[in-house]
This record gives C-alpha cells, structure tokens and sequence, in this order.
C-alpha cells in the first residue's frame, strides 16, 4: 500500500456560494468536492446559520497542489473582497492519486 | 378587533427572547419548513381565487401595479438613499431594490389581520407577492451597474425565477388554479387550518431574527432608522392611492398598500448578494428586516387598513 | 372523479421544478418526518381494521399474496432482465427485488384515489405494505449470490426487518390494533386529517428526486424505460387476477393490483446496498424511481383502477 | 377509561424499537420542533387559565409548593443519596437536583390522562411547571458547592432563566394571559387539536432515548433503580397530600402529585453540566430518564390519580 | 505542555455505511471517531443528500500511524470498489497520546 | 501569491459548551471559528445526537501558534476533566496571515 501525497483545500464561506463554487472547483481542474454545513464567526461578523442568508458551508477539496494553487488564486481573485470566506490548505496522503 | 392579534404577540415574544439572549432557537429546517407551507399556502389561496375570474380581467391591475410598484417606485427611493443618505452607489442600488419588492412574511400578516375583520378582499392579492417580487430586482442590478454587458442577464434571471419564493408561491397558484377550491378539501387541514398557526412559529422565529439585527442598528447611525420607518408609510400612502384608483375594496386596498409598504429580507438579498456583491448586505437587512418589518407588523398594518378605510370614505367607492 | 387529484399536482410541480433545477428542496430532517408520519398512519389505517376481523381469516390470503408477489414474481422478472436485457447477475436480481417489493409512496396514492372515489375496500391493506416489503429482498439476494455460506443472513434479516420502514409500519399497525378506531380519536387530527397534506409534501418532493433521477436515464438506453413501463402494467395485470381470485372488492383489488405493480426505492435500496454491494444501485433507482413511480401514480393508479372494475365485470364477483 | 392510552402506546413502541436496536430515530430537528410545539402550548393553556382569575388568589398555594416542591424536597433527597446509597457529593446533589424539579414530559401525559377522563382541574397547573423548574437548581448547586463566592450566579441564572424549557413555557403563558381563549381560536387547529399526537411523536422518540439509557443501567448497581421506582412514588404521595391540603381537584391533586414525582431531564441536566461539570450526568440521567419516566407514564399515572382520589375521599373536599 | 504525534484519517462515503464503518474502526483499534453529515461529489457522482440514499458522512479518526495503516488497508480491501468513499490521511498533534 | 503558515486547533466536544467556548477563543486570540455539528465516540462513550444533550460539535480555528498553545492550555486546564472533548492541531497554509 503506498500513499501518495496531495493537497487539501478547506473553504468556509457563504452558503449561497454553493453552487458557484462548486462550478469553478470543477473548471479548474478539481475532480471532487465535499461540502458541510457549517456556523461561525471572522471579520465579517457572527454567522450562525440561524436563516439560510447567515449560513456559512465548509468545502473540502483533495488535488494536486497545481490545482490548489489555482483554486486559491481564483478565490482570492473572485470572492475575497466581497464575501465572507476564508481558506487554507494543508498535506494529506491518499491511496490512489488518480482519483484525485 | 380590537385586541392584538396573537400571531403578532408571537413576533414579540420571540424578539423579546432574542433581545434578551435566550437559548431560543426554531432549527434551520423547521423554519424552512414553516416558510415553504406559508409560500405554499399563500400560493394556493391565490390560485383558487384566480380560477374564479378570467385572468385577462386582471391584466390591467397587473400592469399597473408592476410598473409603479415595482419600476417607478425603487427609482424614486434611489435617489434619496444615494444624496439624502449619502450611501455608496451599490448600497443605494441594493436598498432601493429590497424596498420595491415585497416581503412575504408581511403579507402573511396583513392577510391574517383582514381574514379576522371579516371584510371581504380580492384574494387574487397573491398573484401581486409574485409579481412584485422581481422586477425590483432588475432595476437594483441597473442603477448599480448601469446596462451593463458584464451583467450575466441569464444567471439573474435564474437565480430570480427558481429561487425558492417565487417557486413555491407560483407552484402554489397553478395548483390552486387546476384544483379549485372543491379539488383542494382533502389538503385542506394541512394547509388552511394550519395557516395561521404556522405564521406564529414563523414569526416567532422572524422575531428572534430580527433581534439579532438590533445590535447592527446602533453602528449605521440615525438615518438608516428614519428611513425604515418614514419610506414604508410614505410607499404605503401610494399603495392605498393605487388600490383606491384601482377600484379595490378596503381590504383589497389595505393589503396593497401594506404589500407595497414592505421590503423585501428573502429573495432580493439572496439576488443583490450574487449580483451585487459590493454591496454591504447588513445595510439593506438591518433596514428591511430590523426595522421595516416590525414596524409593518405591529404599527404598519392597521394603520395602512385605516389609510384604505379613508381612501374609499374620502375619494368615494 | 375526472379532475386529476392535487397530491398528484404537487408531485407533477416537484419533477418540473427539478427539471428546471430550481433552488427548491425540502430539508432532508423535514423529507424525513413526513415519511414518518405517512409510515406511522398506513400503519395505524391497518391496524384499526385487523381490530375488526379475527387475523386468522386473511391468512390464506396472505399466503397467496406473498407467495406469487414476494417469491415467484421476482423469480419471473430475473430471466428477463437477465436475457433480454443484458444486465449483470448482481443487477438483474438487484431490479428483480425492487419490483418483487412494494412501494409505501405509490400505496398512499393509490389509498387517497380509492378514497376520493367513496368506494369500499380493505382497510387491511396496509398489511400486505409490510409483507411483501421483505421477501423479494431474499430472493434477490439468492439470485445474486445463490444459497451461499458466506451471506449473513443474521445481519440481512436485521437491516430488513430493522428498517426504518418496515418498523414504522408495524409499529403503526400494533398500535392501531391495540387502540381501536375509538382509542386513537385524541390523534386523529395529527394522523388522520393531515394525511392528504402530509402525501403532497412527500409528492411535492418524490417529484424533485425523481427529476435527479432523469438525468442518468440517458447512460441506461431505450431497454430500462420500456422495461419501467411495460413491467409494471404486467405486474398490476397479475395483481387484478389474484385481488379478484381472492375476494376483494373492486377496491381492493385496484390497490393490490397497484401494490403489485409498484416497485421498493426505500427499503430495497438499502438492503441491496449491504447485501449486494457490486449492484449498481443507480440502474435499479433509474428504473424503480424514475420510471415506474411517476408511471404508476401520473398512468398507473387510475388505469389499475379500471383492470379491477373490467375484472369484476367480465368474471364476476 | 380502562384501555391503555394510545400517546403511551408510542412510547412503548419507541422502547421496544430502541431496545431492538431499530433503524428508527426521529431527527433531531424534528424532536426538537415536537419539543417546542408540546412546551408553546403547555404555556398557552396554562396562560388561558391564568386570565379567568386574578394571579393574586393563587399566590398562597405556589408559595407552598414552590416552597415545598422545589426547596425542601431536594434537601431530603440528598442525604438519602448521599448516606445511603453512598454518591459523591456532587453527583447526590445533582440527582437531587432533578428530582426537586419536574418532567415537562410527564406533565403533557398526566394532562392528556386527566383529559381523556374528562374530570375537570385546575388548568393554571402548567404554571407549577414553570416554578418548579427552578429553585431545585439553586439547591442543587448550593449541595455541591456550599454557598461559594466563586460559583457565578449570574450565569447560572442565565442558563436556567433563558434556557429554552423555561422561555417556551413562559413565552406561551403570557400569549395565552393576554390573548385569552378567545383570542387564540386562529391558532388553534395547530397549537390545541394537534397536541396529541404532536405528544406522540414525543413519546415515540423518548421511548427510543429511554431505550438507549437502559444499557447503562447495569453500571450503576440496583441502588439507582430502586431509588428510580420509589422515590417518585414518596414524592407522589406528598404532592397528593399537598395538592389536597391546598384545596385542588381530584384532578388537579393527581396533576400536581404527578408533577412532584416527576424528575427533569432536560433543563436539570442542562445546568448541572454547566454549573456542576464535576457530577457524572449519566448517573442523574439514568435515573430520571431511563426508569423514572417510563415508570411514571406508564405505572405512575393512573396509580397517582388513584392516591388523589383516595386521599379526597379519605379526607373529604 | 507536550504535544505528541498522531495520524487523523478522514473517510468521506455513503450515510448507510455508518455502522459497519463503526465497528471496523474499533475492532481495527480506533479508540474513537468524529462523525458529520455531509455531501458532495467524487468520481460515483454527485451525492447532495436530499434524501438518505444519496447522503455522505465524513468520518475523522485521530489514532496512532500503525491503526491508520490498518484503517486504510481494510477499507480499501472492503468496500472501495462497491462504494463511493474517499479516503486520506494528515499529521496532528494532540495533548494525550494515551487517548488515541 | 504567498501562504503563509499557520495552526489549525480542532476541538470536538459537547454542544453545551458552544458558547462558553467560543468567549474563552476569542479572549484568548483567536479572531475567528468555524463549526459543524457532529457526533461520535470516545472515552466518554456514544455521543449519537439523538437529543442536545448527547450531541458534538466540532470546532476549528486557524491561529498563530502561540494562540494555538494558549486554547489548547486553558481548554485543557478547564474543560478535560469534565467534559467529553477532543483536541488536535495540524499545520494549515494560509493566503492572508493577517486575518488570523
Ligand atoms: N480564524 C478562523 N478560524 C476558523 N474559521 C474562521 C476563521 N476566520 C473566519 N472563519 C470562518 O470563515 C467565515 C468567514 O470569515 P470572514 O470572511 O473572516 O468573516 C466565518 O464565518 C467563519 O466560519
Ligand atoms: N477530490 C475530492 N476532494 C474532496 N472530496 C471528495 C473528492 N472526491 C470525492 N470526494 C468525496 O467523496 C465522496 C465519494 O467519492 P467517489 O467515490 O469518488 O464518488 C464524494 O461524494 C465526495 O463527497
Ligand atoms: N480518537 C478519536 N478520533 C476522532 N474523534 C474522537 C476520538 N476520540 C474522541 N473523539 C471525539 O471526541 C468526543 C469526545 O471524546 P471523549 O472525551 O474521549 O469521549 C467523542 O464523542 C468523539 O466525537
Ligand atoms: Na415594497
Ligand atoms: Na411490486
Ligand atoms: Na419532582
């Protein structure tokens, strides 16, 4: 069994990003997605997913780090300025790196 | 009536709970689940009065009704928010679309507080809810952006049509159209004698909402609490000459005049903030829902009934 | 009654909805309690009525119903999934236990049609929902894997008879034969007057799932979707034959025969899922959930109607 | 009434299907919206009550039963916790706790029993509900802690004040106080013609929590059980002497009594963990909900309404 | 304060593998897990969790490298061809070692 | 585009404590949290979320390290004895460091 490395991308933001997000995930080069609901609190104040408007979801993407890269800068590009959102990305190994 | 109406006394106590921090909380999905029977039933009602009369005789209402409500009047409120205000382009554009289109929650009110005098109204009402809600929307996105190619017109469109408002009430008045209210008995415990019911958790859950925006009041200064109180009345005195003009009756004027006096806290913030997304959403919020909103529910709509009463007493009808 | 029924309307409003993928969707906890509520009145609507007759006297009818539509009827549809349609071994059985079981949506709508008519039929119904839920799941899997050492029958039986589905059923049957139709007046509004309500909503969002469901009917070529239609109609063609062998009513042969025709996409799934994991779980859900439930409740249920109606009349009875 | 009531029929399915270890859970989501529905309307009937008489004539007998019931109780629990079935301090506080409070959950059953009787009572009892809830908490954390500078009131007040048990029912009783019978006839088919099975519902998914407490029964020894089964009657037989003493129905004696045997579970809990995190919750949940509960509902009940009437027939009034 | 080093394994799969995944987690030496509910969208689709056949879950287990090792060789073996299930592994410290 | 590095604590434990909780991070340095409601098993036993008292959340919140050492301290001091938590801290990249 050998593990390979990968990069894991986590984003927090807003709910209604949903489907947007995970449209550009795809077009850059992200082959899977997971998605969580999600509450919190940043800069841009409490989100605490009491209505649909003040939720927030947690989106976790495995990619080779190329992806990661172009995700983050489509992000930071896109969203940043305007939404709540944060992300950050970390090292995993997983079995088949083809999947991902 | 001269007693307050206990789905009112429901809004209170949950704004009261939230005002005072305790662990009070509807879960996300009942509320939604409350806010889709509501829509549903909302819906229904309207399309089984719609099966009672040709539509074309309502094409003229329509059309006036959308154009000032929904065109002229966002046009008019602009202006005062961007100089009066002195709000950034984006912000005036996004509030001047939440106060052209309607709220729901505020409809649901108003038709609770006619259906409990008793006077007659033209329940087609719903088909306004409807029609209100969007063009406001486009106009918003204009005076934002001007005619801009950049805005994808499509995705707007999209998000607009099938959010889930305007879904659920449109598929809630075909519905009540094809069945007619015969069709319907066998639902009807679920959706009508629940109706009034399910708009007190509703609003329970609207009153804890609202609490939480008081605590962004104090930081966008006076004019913002001036404008959510003065502008309803103001587009609220339009809505009655409108539904006088239009020859409705008192209840029919009433609930225009109050649908007209709402903005807007589901479909067009959820619009502006993908359209629009420079625009500062807790601005628009704190004045539709933190302010607006209550202030239709328990000041607005009995004096917007009394506003109809005078309208039909003094102009005659 | 020529008006199509509004349970039926919602359903129809769900699937164009989905089709147009509007941002429409009950909360998966609301989707849940709905199903709930549907499981635990079936129930309870079957437990009232075995109250009424010794259970001893429905036996041989049970034994017939579940031999030809739990155990010889998937052994029936397998060569033909298998031969003629070229399926896999895991997924010819896999389909084969779907349609050998039953469905408690399209029950529910064939219980509400046969009830909007105001003619008899047996109430006891919802007993043969419970029986012939579980032995097409054992044929199936025998099919699959033949009488193999290795199946865990102990963990199958669990996951079957432990299912959500079935234990709500029962729970609901024991209790309305335990309480009677007198002792279960103090819940009758919850369980009995909110049923038709209750159905639209689960409709309402049947119609959204089986919209997702069309997207995958392409992959699967010309052979699912004929197979979707025609089986189902071989099926309630059966099912007349032996509602009227047996007795039953014009009613009660309408909704056995439906039963018969409707295919599992709850409780099969599931068990499948486990039992015989290398079945494509979308091929079995493509047929049962997007073809055949739209089938039988939008063509079936009043076309199964009319077999039952011709059957008494051309044989008597 | 010598049939066994059907809401306690879903309890005991609910235990039976936990205890099998069904794929049966309600979503928590939806518990909790059972949850709210039972305590809202608890309130509001309380609160209808309260309008027919002048809240003075009542003080005397909540001074003794607040007095009795959430003081003086807990401080004969303890010792008996303590000496006897030798508890560390903190935990014979915190079961003291619960028992000096009370079971909103049993309270919805007896009030259901006592309807299907249909002998009157003193409605108002849903304000005893609110009362004892407290004091017993304050007890509580004195036991454990002494009277200690370091134990932060304020936030022990908050907890217990605004938690949700508490605000719900008060929130309803002020509803029903100022609206009055009359004023909630809107909101009736939700709030009053639903409450049985919405109690349902509640009892169904107790049964399936009560059922997962049992297997940490073995853990704690017979002591626990002992003291779950006959304490509640001890603290029965007080309140039965107490609500006759006070001059209350056969009804309201059996009501009150009820309440007295009962012992929280949720909004008990709910403090201690904040207040006492050093006290294991298992043992005071073991206790009060995995036998005294069931015990209550479905032995302690009628047996309760039996002390009521004895003692009124004993004693006169 | 020392922190030591563990593995965490996140498994994203099908709601209805709940239990089974449970127990193998335990007998294979996991001395706990984390569990949510999520949805999300791999190589078998997208799963969006509208109803319970179309759900995923996102179990994490924080253990020591060589139950990892076990954790993964027996998922993969079991239930990776038949299901939807993604799988990878990270570094974390924790407080108490004798915990995990 | 730089990353720079920073800690992400994850702290998984009883629902109840959620506000507690999320007072002592932000008085301890953390500008912000994200949280997802869970549920699993551990020394304490099965926490399965069937009612608020038996059920997780799972908090995360990306922080310098000496944040990071902080929460872990003061959670440890007040929390772990009585109370089912868990605490774990990986390496995360981040784009805005000084949103952190
Ligand atoms: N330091 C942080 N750690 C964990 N989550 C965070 C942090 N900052 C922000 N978040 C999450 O990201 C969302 C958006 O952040 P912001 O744009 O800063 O308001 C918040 O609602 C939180 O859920
Ligand atoms: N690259 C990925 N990144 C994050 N999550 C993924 C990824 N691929 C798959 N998943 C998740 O794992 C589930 C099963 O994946 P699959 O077996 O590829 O369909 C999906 O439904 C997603 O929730
Ligand atoms: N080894 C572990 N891996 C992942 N999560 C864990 C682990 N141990 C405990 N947990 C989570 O932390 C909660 C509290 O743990 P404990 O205090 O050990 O009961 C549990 O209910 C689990 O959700
Ligand atoms: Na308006
Ligand atoms: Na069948
Ligand atoms: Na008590």
């Amino acid at each position: 069994m050998t593990l390979s490395k990968q990069k894991i991308i986590t984003i927090v933001t807003e709910t209604r990003l949903e489907s947007a997000l995970c449209e550009d995930i795809e077009k850059l080069g992200g082959h899977g997605y997971t998605i969580t609901d999600a509450r919190g609190k940043g800069h841009r104040g409490v989100r605490d997913a009491v209505w649909a408007a003040n939720a927030n979801i947690r989106i976790e993407v495995v990619c080779e780090p190329e992806v990661a890269k172009n995700i983050t800068e489509h992000l930071k590009k896109h969203y940043f300025d305007n939404y709540a959102m944060i992300l950050f990305t970390g090292d995993v190994q997983v079995l088949r790196p083809d999947k991902f | 009536m001269n007693t307050i109406d206990p789905v009112i006394l429901f809004f209170i106590f949950g704004a009261i709970a939230g005002m005072l921090r305790a662990e009070l909380r509807l879960p996300r999905q009942v509320y939604e689940f409350v806010t889709i029977l509501l829509l549903l039933t909302i819906g229904l009602k309207g399309g089984i009065e719609l099966a009672k009369q040709p539509f074309s005789t309502l094409l003229p209402q329509i059309a006036v009704v959308v154009a000032i409500g929904g065109f002229i009047l966002p046009l008019i409120i602009f202006p005062i928010l961007r100089y009066l205000g002195r709000f950034k382009r984006a912000d005036a554009a996004s509030i001047s679309a939440h106060y052209g289109s309607v709220s729901v929650g505020t409809f649901a009110v108003v038709l609770a507080y006619v259906s409990s005098l008793s006077v007659p109204f033209e329940e087609y009402m719903a088909l306004f809810v409807v029609l209100l809600e969007i063009p406001a929307i486009l106009v918003g996105i204009i005076l934002a952006r001007g005619v801009n190619k950049e805005t994808k017109w499509g995705k707007v469109a999209q998000e607009v049509l099938l959010g889930r408002g305007i879904t659920l009430l449109i598929g809630g008045l075909l519905i009540g159209w094809i069945a007619g209210a015969d069709g319907l008995t066998s639902i009807k415990p679920m959706f009508f004698d629940l109706f009034n019911g399910i708009l007190a958790l509703f609003l329970l859950e609207m009153g804890l909402i609202t609490a939480t925006q008081l605590s962004t009041l104090k930081k966008h200064g006076p004019f913002l609490i001036v404008f959510g109180v003065v502008m309803p009345v103001f587009l609220a005195l339009i809505g009655t000459l409108m539904g006088w003009s239009l020859g409705l009756s008192v209840g029919g004027t009433a609930i225009l005049a109050t649908l007209i006096a709402s903005a807007s806290y589901i479909a067009v913030p959820a619009a502006m903030r993908i359209s629009v997304p420079e625009a500062n959403p807790t601005l628009s919020l704190t004045a539709s829902l933190g302010i607006t909103f209550p202030f239709n529910i328990l000041v607005g709509v009995p004096m917007y009934y009394t506003f109809a009463e005078k309208a039909h007493i003094l102009f005659g009808g």
